[in-house]
């Protein structure tokens, strides 16, 4: 399996995702800039953090009109694995790919630390190593990680099981219903506010994250798409 | 536009004493350099050049005290930034900087600016800058006024960092009256390198491209060099010219396309700079000062931001995100292409020359036509008298004291003195773990990143405190590189190296020349014996409100390299049962104590002065000792002394602490310097006392319960450590809420 | 030349921290006169006359000044300049 | 009931990086007829009959909602309630 990680301009959390693949994993990744407007050869496609556009206008907002854009939704829509962290989610909202938007956190304030998750969903092709309701802890580091939806699509996400990380203990952002990770309808696009690929080594202190990238390289893929 | 002053007129009217150049330095100008009256733009460039903030005219003499050799030392003080070698073909590279007065001013684009500029230091010497730490000082948190600075000043530098993708991993925040004016906002960045990658910032090579790089040119900050060299009044209308907005998202793009130039077109290019303190004329006159060379620059080929700017603007202007390069003839298209491709600009701008003449064109004039050295060499360097200062003539004992307290009370009283209670509330809104190589980040003695494929880490730490250098210069700058120092070897790491940030008075002053002095000696002493050579730094005067000012207050930034990470200590306890160990001899340390503080409101009495010699030996075999994975966990011992540092090792544990010691009650809090609080597993007790001897005292064990057990000669104590721990974390985050 | 003004704010059923966070500062500073302040942010469009302005200003907006989950926008035609 | 609508903006000599990007992505974008985005913030403020309109509004602007190192202000009232 062969992975793309997409750098746009203020992405910095590229090397954090390719570092997790690459010299953790030992799957191959390439960076892939967003001035690129192909993706053959790739198997899963991931938009790292950061604040690509320096968060200007709204975070992610720009990014979306990058010359890559067209072949990550195309990849998407050919039900090929794409994950967002962070900023990758913002951008994944931003452009339609997943519902609802990332507004600023109720305390207003950039927070980095760890918080307790619940995986809602281990029937994923991202998740497919957890267990269900699994409690598990992974870094957040956002200004604006606050999920948002209407009413209809929030009950739509419940209803379809998209929601597939949820806080525990504290709401660290103001997210409705707790949400910190959704699939799209189809289940193979993810984003997610927290970062597991910070979490993937135990001289830094958390593996949390590993299975999450374990899950997708497995390649024997379970099929969660319904 | 507003007609400039004639040569003459200059003369007469003396403008220039507003830009802080004396008379005495004018007339040497005009008499000895140039044989010839300067006009406006060329009286602007000498006023910015020979302010202290660029050419260090009146610290140079002292700052020479530093030992800045060493077997390691591959770039010292001179550029942008000092360069260690670390082994395998790698370097460190560091440098801090006070962006104090901006900060005053507008604290939240100040305190970012601050982290900009000094990032572009590390980045232009050819490193990935890899991580930040601040040391920022405040007034005590009482008034609306300070929150707001405390908050803007914090935001400012995290939101930098943040965006920039380099992670903010330690430093040190303060309070105390004498910084309510004046806060101190220093900020310190780390680059790791390929030793091959190494660049500088010169120009040479006849007829070579002069390029400027990055964010346009606008009136920002004109004279920012010379007003961080002047009193600081309030006179608030005057000085908002100065305000610099950062724009983090232009220097990440910045730093990346830089740093693809010089690690892979290192043959187009001769040299780089960044453009920071008096932008364009330092960065380029020092660029042709280094490399004995004479430049020509077309001011109109700047690119600008604003309409008609005068070519004394241009050149004087801070604006941020800027970077000077040269670049041999004939490359200067791929360094255009090269910018363009991360969506800069790169233009040439003028050509390095024969001779030795910095030459400026604005609309055809020649505007400026000087030596090169006048700007950078010639500056006079200032004999500035000195006087020890009354509070330090006047023979004090030490404080040694008998009040009566009570011991539970003033432990938890401790535990919420800003100072030493937990910034969480700060450092939890920077990403301190961004690029995934931070292995202790904010809350440790020092923190620690992993050097990717290698066993190896560097350990860094930011520490100052200004209430010991004010009892005593000396010892206080002694005391300075020691705490550092300290919280080095608490984490296994070998200390390299020192930046440093001097942060002190009006320097005409000549009892704060005394103390820039004294703490320099001090600093410098302590260098010597721990043979830690001083490799970058920065100097900050003039830091005074209302000619009130602040304690004297060097920091020190201090990187150590760990060979080998694999068995490390934290602060944090690891296993009920462990033994604990008391490392150094407590005596009675008050004057200038967290615990005198607290029980009077001041601080005041002579500090005690200690060997040296003994405390390196000791910081040795400390080292060796966590090095060999004899330690489950190291915590050096500062404010609040014996009784604050164990409860700090427990915090966010599931362990407590049972301690009897052969101290009096109030020496629980005394903070003689030197002694670490360590706990090592019962099996490794035999070589960890072998290798410490008599340093190493056996206190108690630690405990499966939240209690901290605390027996003296005097009495006996059972102290809640969850109940600690919670006024702790919620003391700052109280005082910053509560509406006074 | 035209300078069109775009304003964009939350739409009413969204939680707006900033306008609350910044309502409780001025109350608590004394003004209990003020009972609410709401926060919004405009975007000053400097247009060529030739352009349709109408179209332009709301493809610009709907593409990417606005997002709809949870904005919405108004403008006005501020100036024409020559 | 009156809703004042207060008007923040950079002074014009001061640098915009957002403004600067918006603009680019603008353009790049496809729409070469926009010149210039520039950026602001404005305020609703719902004030009281009672309170003295100009004093509230120019004191809490300066003490809160303007910073005068970078900013500058306007304001208009918008309409009035019952
Ligand atoms: N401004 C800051 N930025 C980042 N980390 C900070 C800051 N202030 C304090 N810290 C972190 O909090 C911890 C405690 O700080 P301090 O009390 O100064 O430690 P020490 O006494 O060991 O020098 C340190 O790990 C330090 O890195
Ligand atoms: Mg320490």
């Amino acid at each position: 399996m062969k992975v793309a990680v997409v750098v746009f301009p203020g992405s910095n959390c590229d090397i954090d995702l390719y570092e997790a693949l690459t010299s953790v994993c030992q799957a191959q990744a390439e960076y892939v800039s967003y001035q690129q407007d192909n993706l053959s050869g790739f198997d899963a496609v991931m938009l790292p953090g950061g604040f690509s556009y320096g968060d200007y206008l709204r975070c992610g907002a720009i990014a979306c009109f990058s010359k890559i854009m067209p072949a990550i939704k195309a990849f998407a829509e050919a039900g090929k694995p794409v994950f967002g962290t962070c900023n990758g989610f913002q951008i994944l909202t931003e452009a339609g790919l997943l519902p609802g938007a990332l507004k600023r956190n109720d305390s207003l304030k950039f927070v980095c630390k760890t918080v307790g998750l619940k995986v809602e969903n281990n029937q994923t092709i991202f998740t497919q190593l957890y267990q269900q309701a699994e409690q598990i802890k992974l870094p957040i580091a956002h200004a604006d990680g606050s999920y948002y939806a209407d009413q209809a699509t929030l009950a739509e996400l419940e209803a379809n099981h998209q929601v597939v990380f949820r806080y525990v203990g504290e709401n660290p952002n103001g997210s409705l219903h707790e949400i910190a990770g959704i699939t799209n309808r189809r289940g193979n696009v993810l984003g997610m506010m927290p970062h597991p690929e910070r979490a993937v080594e135990a001289l830094l202190g958390n593996t949390d994250g590993l299975r999450l990238f374990k899950s997708l390289l497995t390649g024997n893929l379970k099929e969660a798409i319904n | 536009m507003v007609t400039e002053m004639t040569p003459e007129e200059i003369k007469i009217k003396k403008p220039y004493l507003n830009w802080g150049l004396s008379e005495k330095e004018y007339n040497y100008i005009c008499q000895k350099l140039l044989k010839r009256l300067p006009n406006y733009t060329e009286t602007g460039l000498f006023a910015v050049m020979w302010s202290e903030h660029c050419s260090y005219k009146m610290s140079k003499a002292l700052l020479r005290k530093f030992p800045s050799q060493g077997v390691r030392v591959l770039q010292g003080p001179g550029e942008g930034a000092g360069i260690l070698d670390i082994g395998d073909n790698q370097a460190v590279v560091f440098k801090a900087e006070s962006h104090n007065h901006p900060s005053a001013v507008e604290p939240y684009q100040g305190a970012a600016t601050g982290v900009g500029g000094i990032i572009r230091d590390i980045f232009s010497m050819g490193a990935r800058p890899i991580a930040l730490l601040d040391s920022l000082h405040f007034g005590e948190i009482n008034r609306p006024r300070i929150k707001y600075l405390i908050n803007e000043v914090v935001a400012g530098i995290g939101d930098y960092g943040n965006c920039m993708g380099i992670p903010t991993v330690g430093g040190e925040i303060t309070f105390d009256s004498c910084y309510a004016g004046n806060p101190l906002v220093n900020a310190m960045c780390v680059g790791l390198m390929d030793q091959n990658d190494m660049q500088k910032g010169r120009a040479q090579g006849i007829g070579n491209a002069v390029i400027y790089v990055g964010a346009k040119t606008g009136r920002d900050g004109i004279h920012g060099a010379t007003f961080a060299s002047a009193d600081f009044a309030d006179e608030r209308e005057t000085q908002r010219s100065a305000v610099q907005v950062g724009d983090p998202f232009m220097e990440k793009l910045l730093m990346e396309a830089c740093l693809e130039l010089t690690h892979q077109h290192q043959d187009w290019l001769v040299g780089i700079q960044d453009m920071g303190a008096a932008g364009l004329v330092s960065s380029s006159c020092e660029m042709a000062s280094k490399a004995q060379s004479g430049m020509e620059l077309q001011l109109d080929l700047v690119p600008q931001r604003e309409p008609n700017m005068s070519a004394y603007e241009i050149m004087l202007s801070e604006s941020q995100e800027r970077m000077l390069l040269c670049v041999k003839t004939g490359f200067e298209e791929e360094v255009k292409q090269l910018f363009k491709d991360y969506g800069l600009e790169a233009v040439v701008i003028g050509r390095v020359t024969s001779g030795h003449q910095y030459i400026l064109w604005q609309h055809g004039q020649k505007v400026t036509d000087i030596p090169v050295s006048s700007l950078t060499e010639d500056v006079l360097e200032e004999q500035v008298p000195e006087k020890q200062p009354q509070r330090i003539q006047t023979a004090q004992e030490p404080i040694t004291w008998l009040a009566q307290f009570d011991v539970e009370h003033v432990f938890y009283q401790m535990l919420q003195q800003p100072t030493i209670a937990s910034k969480k509330m700060f450092t939890q809104t920077y990403d301190s773990q961004v690029r995934t190589n931070t292995v202790v980040g904010p809350g440790s003695d020092a923190a620690v990143l992993r050097i990717r494929r290698t066993k190896k880490g560097l350990a860094m730490t930011t520490d100052g405190n200004g209430r010991l250098v004010y009892l005593d210069p000396e010892v206080g700058g002694k005391l300075a590189v020691l705490e550092a120092a300290a919280n080095l070897v608490a984490s296994g790491a070998e200390p390299l190296g020192i930046t440093d940030c001097l942060n002190y008075g009006d320097p005409h002053d000549p009892e704060i020349y005394w103390e820039l002095h004294h703490s320099i000696k001090g600093m410098a002493a302590a260098c010597r014996a721990l043979k830690i050579p001083v490799i970058s730094g920065n100097v900050s005067l003039y830091n005074e409100n209302n000619h009130q000012a602040i304690y004297p207050t060097p920091m020190v930034g201090m990187v150590g390299l760990i060979q080998n990470l694999q068995p490390r200590a934290t602060i944090a306890l690891k296993n009920a049962g462990d033994q604990v160990y008391l490392i150094g001899t407590t005596k009675d340390d008050y004057a200038g104590s967290e615990l005198q503080k607290l029980l009077t409101g001041s601080i005041s009495g002579k500090l005690q002065d200690f060997d040296l010699a003994s405390v390196t030996a000791l910081l040795k075999k400390m080292l060796t000792a966590v090095q060999r994975g004899l330690t489950n966990s190291v915590h050096d011992l500062s404010e609040g002394g014996l009784a604050v540092a164990a409860a700090e090792s427990a915090f966010a544990t599931q362990f407590g602490l049972r301690l009897e010691v052969d101290l009096s009650d109030q020496q629980l809090f005394s903070e003689t310097p030197g002694r670490f609080l360590v706990t090592v597993p019962a099996e490794k007790t035999a070589g960890f006392t072998d290798l410490l001897g008599s340093n190493a005292q056996l206190v108690g064990q630690v405990t499966a319960q939240k209690t901290l057990e605390l027996k003296t000669l005097t009495g006996c104590y059972q102290l809640d450590l969850l109940q600690a721990e919670k006024l702790w974390e919620e003391a700052i985050p109280c005082l910053m809420k509560s509406k006074d | 030349m035209k300078i069109v003004r775009i304003y964009v704010t939350y739409k009413p059923s969204v939680f707006d921290p900033q306008g609350e966070t910044i309502t409780s500062a001025v109350q608590s500073l004394g003004y209990p006169q003020i009972k609410k302040i709401g926060v919004g942010k405009f975007f000053d469009v400097q247009l060529d006359d030739s352009a349709d302005l109408e179209q332009t200003i709301s493809e610009v907006a709907e593409k990417l000044l606005v997002n709809f989950n949870l904005e919405t926008y108004r403008y006005q035609v501020l100036e024409e300049q020559k």
